[in-house]
């Protein structure tokens, strides 16, 4: 099993994601160069967080046409799993390989906070170390984590359990409280909150452990994925 | 011609003294590297002759004052780089990328060193906030303008102060820190050696930023060049977190000899300053500077501040492999010039030489040197005529209390750290929010604890024992982390050094920190000087922050100062004496700026410190803190909210109830302690002789202090929560 | 040949940054004004390009980068 | 009445966004393009006003709030 990190320019949570993987939990990851044609090893691809290209024009934008980001989409074709935290959920929000958009939070500040999620559904490769209803404390760290989306899609990916995370107090102004989404084939997460920052007891916390243990347990074949 | 060099901010005696060096009339462009190079800012000139006061070595530090950064040994092949610097001028010209751009700046400084930045602090200072549409904007901005370069970058703000006080409203401050780390090994300092080797340029390209000022010819200037010229620069965090990588990389391969952020006079600076550290000498082509414009002058490539450059001095025949990792950073380096040993910078422009000065005769070394006079300012006399009881006793405690909580001074930062990302990096082991920010040292048990401090009100009423203050606070603040004070970096910010008044505060100042380092075995390391923060009719009050770095061996045992658990005992060490003078309590609740400032000892204080560290480093405590503005009574409801736990505590005084709860006075330390190893506690102060206090314990949730028999506050810390922590975002929404 | 693309957000999109800034133009006594939207204005030199290029690649560098059509309309403009 | 608020940097201020944006564009094979430089797009329903009002309002606006004319300059239109 192995984990493969993309590094854009600008990315700045990749070494926490490594660091979460690889000395807390103790598996194979490998950071990932912007310009990687070739990611066949990968079992798990994390877009971490940061601000790719400087987020200028818009979060996420520029980062979507690298050569990587053509391989994490044929990746994501073939039902392997993807993970994008904060900067990797726009990044693919902005690639299309998420609805919606996430724009500016709602009081125009940038927001770094630990806050409180609930657990939508457990019946994923993500969330299934989680029970229904959890909520557990993530950090934020956001200027745009407003996520937006249309009604219809919305009602779909409700019916469609594709909804994960939802904050208790929305932080942002985020359509229906939503922390965190999936495709509608549940391969592909995106949340804005940082599960690799709630990993170890001597940073106070520990409630984003299970995230990633959740995914281990699928690699490992032992969990249940809904298809 | 006459006033040739008034027109670059030199007086006639150093217009003598270029004659003097280069024994002719200096050109255009060498008037205007002179001036910059001459100017405050980088000569130091009226300040320098003042820094042999302070002590700057001990076993610890591996680099004193005079390189980019400062560097102080934790053990492990491990050290610790930093540095403070200030941004004020260009903050109150254009808040948002003045603040960014001197975050920009303070991170450069920390790379150059060849150490990895890890840590963000800033010290901010405004005029009075609640009335001031303007003070709101500035704050806004300075604190969007760090955010969005800290956060960015990915380097988390951990820690930081804001103060507002009237003698800010014309110059407001914004001081930015950096801390970096790095091993013993792998330190690198801005030397051109090896003769022959190549000056390299790496970054943004130059364009005409930061030369607004006065310090600038404009005889030989076009006006379409006055019109291009810009006093503000603007920052590109996304290029600097290229650089910063790139660098880093580059450093690890060993083809750098040297390396020099470009900072303050750009080019200029960086070349006369690598070249006087190394061989003694440079050349180097203008026209292979790249340029963001087109029909730059010389002179305008050779003091541009644009941001986000880097100079390197690269082995010879190794350039290539600087290009190549450059390139994969998404970056491009050019060759610009060679080292040289004949002691001039040379500046070619193609075939011609541009200009030629002795390298060491533009830097601080040949820069000149002032001795001011220094004068007692008249208002000392005056402010220290005071006794406790010219003013009125409060009738409600509790409302007193309140209103102290909700002094922007005193009320929670959140709204400002909120907009910081502090944990970025996953190393933050204690936030925003507590005495000194703790951060994890990767690889390794160990933690560094950080923290800025100047009370400048009582640097004001007395300059000396002002920044006694300061920097003994920053060390109990580092201590109640369970840190050991190591060292310190000073942001020295100041009105005039041509007044003898104002002097005379920077003097005392420094002969404060000196003495306070050295009682403390905490030498300054690096710093910066800003002075002229006035305007016509005033100065600011004398600020100068100490930013301070502390270790633990072991991160695990870090303390908080917020109260833990219910049932566990408060005590409070050391005395509380009649000093309300220079209070925050005097100023907000009766409007004064008066009175003795609080005396330090440094015996008990060493006493004290020491103790607390052992007892932290022996798990006995549960949480620490020290009794800064505010007192006693503020210091209490800072312990309770934090976990939203109440306390009831009693006292027996011959004070006034007011000057026990909101006296300042020094050496003094809240700590709360599980039952069971109170005893432990007591044994250790019996035999440090440590006067302290059991004042009460942990409990319900309402703080309730009782004074000679009598229940003075009586409140809950929900209340005195709300009133805390909403303040600031109420002025600020 | 230059041009000029000015990018906004739909009209179903809240735009917080426009309400803020129409909320502090009423405070600063415009009491009237009813709606402030805020979109992009991006000047571009296309170098040496004749008319037709410059519109077909301002139209994919819109849909592709320039703006994002889940939330954002554009219009662009080319300058003689 | 309704108006658009043109605000861009000033020529001697350097634009790292427009500079990033270009690298972007240069790099998806819009080799040529020469220069890129971001700007705002403020649109106004200023309300029930006279024409000659809006063009005073503007101004002071644009001064005073909607350009930072340390280092920007504004340009408007007056829509009918
Ligand atoms: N400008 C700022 N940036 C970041 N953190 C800040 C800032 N101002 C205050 N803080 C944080 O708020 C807390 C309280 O600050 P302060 O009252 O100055 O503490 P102390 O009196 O213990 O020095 C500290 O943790 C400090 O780091
Ligand atoms: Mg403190």
């Amino acid at each position: 099993m192995k984990f493969g990190i993309i590094v854009f320019p600008g990315s700045n949570c990749d070494i926490d994601c490594y660091h979460v993987l690889k000395d807390v939990l103790g598996k194979d990851v490998e950071y990932i160069w912007h310009d990687t044609e070739e990611l066949e090893d990968f079992d798990c691809i994390i877009l971490p967080g940061g601000f790719s290209y400087g987020d200028y024009l818009r979060c996420g934008a520029v980062a979507q046409f690298s050569k990587a980001m053509e391989q994490v989409r044929l990746h994501a074709e073939k039902g392997k799993l993807v993970l994008g935290i904060c900067n990797g959920f726009q990044i693919l929000t902005e690639a299309g390989l998420l609805s919606g958009a996430l724009v500016r939070n709602k009081n125009l500040k940038f927001i770094c906070d630990t806050v409180a999620l609930k657990v939508e559904n457990n019946n994923t490769s993500f969330t299934s170390r989680y029970n229904v209803g959890e909520v557990i404390d993530i950090p934020i760290a956001h200027g745009e984590g407003n996520y937006v989306v249309d009604e219809d899609t919305l009602k779909k990916m409700k019916e469609n359990g594709q909804v994960l995370f939802t904050y208790e107090e929305n932080p942002n102004g985020s359509t229906f409280n939503i922390a965190g989404v999936c495709n509608a084939r549940k391969n592909v997460l995106g949340m804005m909150p940082h599960p690799e920052r709630a990993g170890e007891a001597l940073l106070g916390n520990t409630d984003g452990i299970k995230l990633f243990q959740s995914i281990i347990d699928y690699l490992e074949g032992g969990a249940k994925n809904d298809k | 011609m006459t006033n040739r060099y008034k027109a670059v901010g030199l007086n006639k005696q150093e217009y003598d003294k270029i004659l003097e060096v280069l024994g002719r009339e200096p050109n255009e462009l060498e008037l205007n590297m002179y001036g910059v190079m001459w100017s405050e800012h980088c000569s130091y000139k009226h300040s320098r002759a003042l820094f042999r006061h302070f002590p700057t070595s001990n076993e610890r530090v591996l680099q004193g004052p005079g390189e980019n950064a400062g560097i102080v040994d934790i053990g492990d092949n491990l050290a610790v780089a930093m540095k403070i610097e200030s941004h004020n001028h260009p903050s109150a010209i254009e808040p948002y990328q003045g603040a960014a751009t001197g975050v920009g700046g303070i991170i450069r400084d920390i790379f150059a060193m060849g150490a990895r930045p890890i840590a963000l602090l800033n010290s901010l200072r405004f005029g009075e906030i609640e009335n001031s549409d303007r003070v709101k904007f500035l704050l806004e901005g300075v604190v969007e303008g760090i955010a969005g370069y800290g956060n960015c970058i990915g380097i988390p703000t951990v820690g930081g102060e804001v103060y507002f006080n009237q003698s800010y409203r014309g110059n407001p401050l914004v001081n930015a820190m950096c801390v970096g780390l790095i091993e013993h090994d792998k330190i690198h300092r801005g030397n051109a050696s090896g003769v022959g080797n190549s000056i390299m340029y790496v970054g943004a390209a130059t364009g005409r930023d930061g030369m607004g000022g006065a310090s600038f010819a404009s005889v030989e200037l076009t006006e379409e060049s006055e019109e291009k010229r810009s006093a503000v620069q603007v920052g590109d965090p996304f290029m600097e977190k290229l650089l910063l990588e790139a660098c880093l990389e580059l450093l690890e391969t060993g083809c750098v000899v040297g390396i020099q952020d470009l900072g303050a006079a750009g080019l200029t600076s960086a070349c006369c300053e690598t070249a006087t550290r190394g061989e003694g000498g440079m050349e180097i082509d203008v026209l292979k500077i790249p340029r963001r414009e087109k029909g730059m002058l010389p002179v305008e490539v050779m003091i541009s501040e644009s941001q986000e450059r880097m100079l390197l001095i690269v082995e010879k025949g190794r350039e290539e492999e600087v290009n190549r990792i450059v390139e994969k950073w998404g970056l491009y380096s050019v060759v610009i010039g060679k080292v040289t040993n004949d002691g001039f910078l040379r500046v070619m422009e193609g075939d011609e030489v541009a200009g030629e000065m002795p390298a060491d005769s533009l830097d601080s070394s040949g820069a000149p040197k002032y001795y001011k006079d220094y004068e007692m300012p008249a208002y000392i006399k005056e402010v220290k005529n005071f006794t406790s009881t010219d003013v009125e006793e409060p009738q409600d405690y509790n409302e007193t209390l309140l209103a102290l909580l909700k002094s922007p001074n005193l009320a929670s930062k959140e709204w400002i750290y909120r907009q910081y990302d502090h944990m970025v990096r996953t190393s933050t082991v204690v936030k925003p929010g507590s005495d000194a920010a703790v951060m994890r040292v990767r690889g390794s048990k160990k933690g560094i604890a950080l923290t800025t401090d100047c009370n400048s009100r009582l640097c004001y009423l007395d300059p000396r024992e002002g920044s006694k203050i300061a920097v003994t606070e920053a060390a109990r603040n580092i201590v109640c982390s369970g840190a050991k004070p190591l060292a310190i970096t000073d942001g020295l910010n100041f009105g005039s050094p041509e007044k003898p008044d104002r002097f005379w505060q920077f003097r005392e100042s420094i002969l404060g920190i000196s003495e306070a380092c050295r009682e403390l075995d905490t030498p300054v390391i690096s710093g910066n000087v800003s002075f002229y923060n006035e305007t016509e009719t005033y100065a600011i009050h004398p600020t100068p922050i100490i930013g301070m770095v502390g270790v633990l061996e072991d991160v695990e045992k870090a303390c908080t100062m917020e109260f833990k658990e219910d049932g566990d005992v408060i005590l409070l060490l050391g005395n509380t004496k009649d000093e309300i003078g220079g209070s925050e309590y005097l100023a907000r609740i009766h409007g004064l700026e008066k009175g003795e400032v609080p005396a330090i000892n440094f015996g008990l204080e060493k006493k004290l410190q020491a103790f607390v560290l052992e007892a932290i480093e022996k798990g006995l405590l549960q949480s620490a803190h020290d009794l800064s503005e505010g007192g006693l009574g503020v210091a209490l409801a800072e312990c309770g909210i934090g976990r939203r736990l109440g306390a009831n505590v009693s006292f027996e005084t011959n004070l006034r109830k007011d000057i026990l709860l909101f006296s300042e006075s020094q050496s003094r330390f809240i700590l709360s302690v599980k039952k069971e190893k109170l005893q432990q506690i007591k044994d250790m102060m019996e035999t440090v002789a440590a006067p302290y206090e059991i004042i009460g314990e942990v409990t319900g949730e309402k703080l309730q202090v009782t004074i000679n028999d009598s229940l003075t506050i009586d409140m809950a810390v929900n209340q005195m929560e709300e009133t805390w922590r909403g303040a600031l975002a109420c002025i600020m929404e | 040949m230059k041009a000029k693309v000015y990018v906004t957000l739909k009209k179903s999109i809240a735009d917080p940054q426009g309400f803020a800034i129409k909320g502090a133009l009423n405070k600063m006594g415009y009491g009237k004004i009813e709606d402030v939207r805020i979109g992009k204005l991006i000047e571009l030199d296309l170098g040496d390009v004749t008319k037709e290029e410059a519109d077909e690649q301002l139209k994919t560098m819109c849909e592709k980068l320039l703006a994002n059509t889940v939330i954002e309309q554009y219009e662009y403009e080319i300058l003689v």
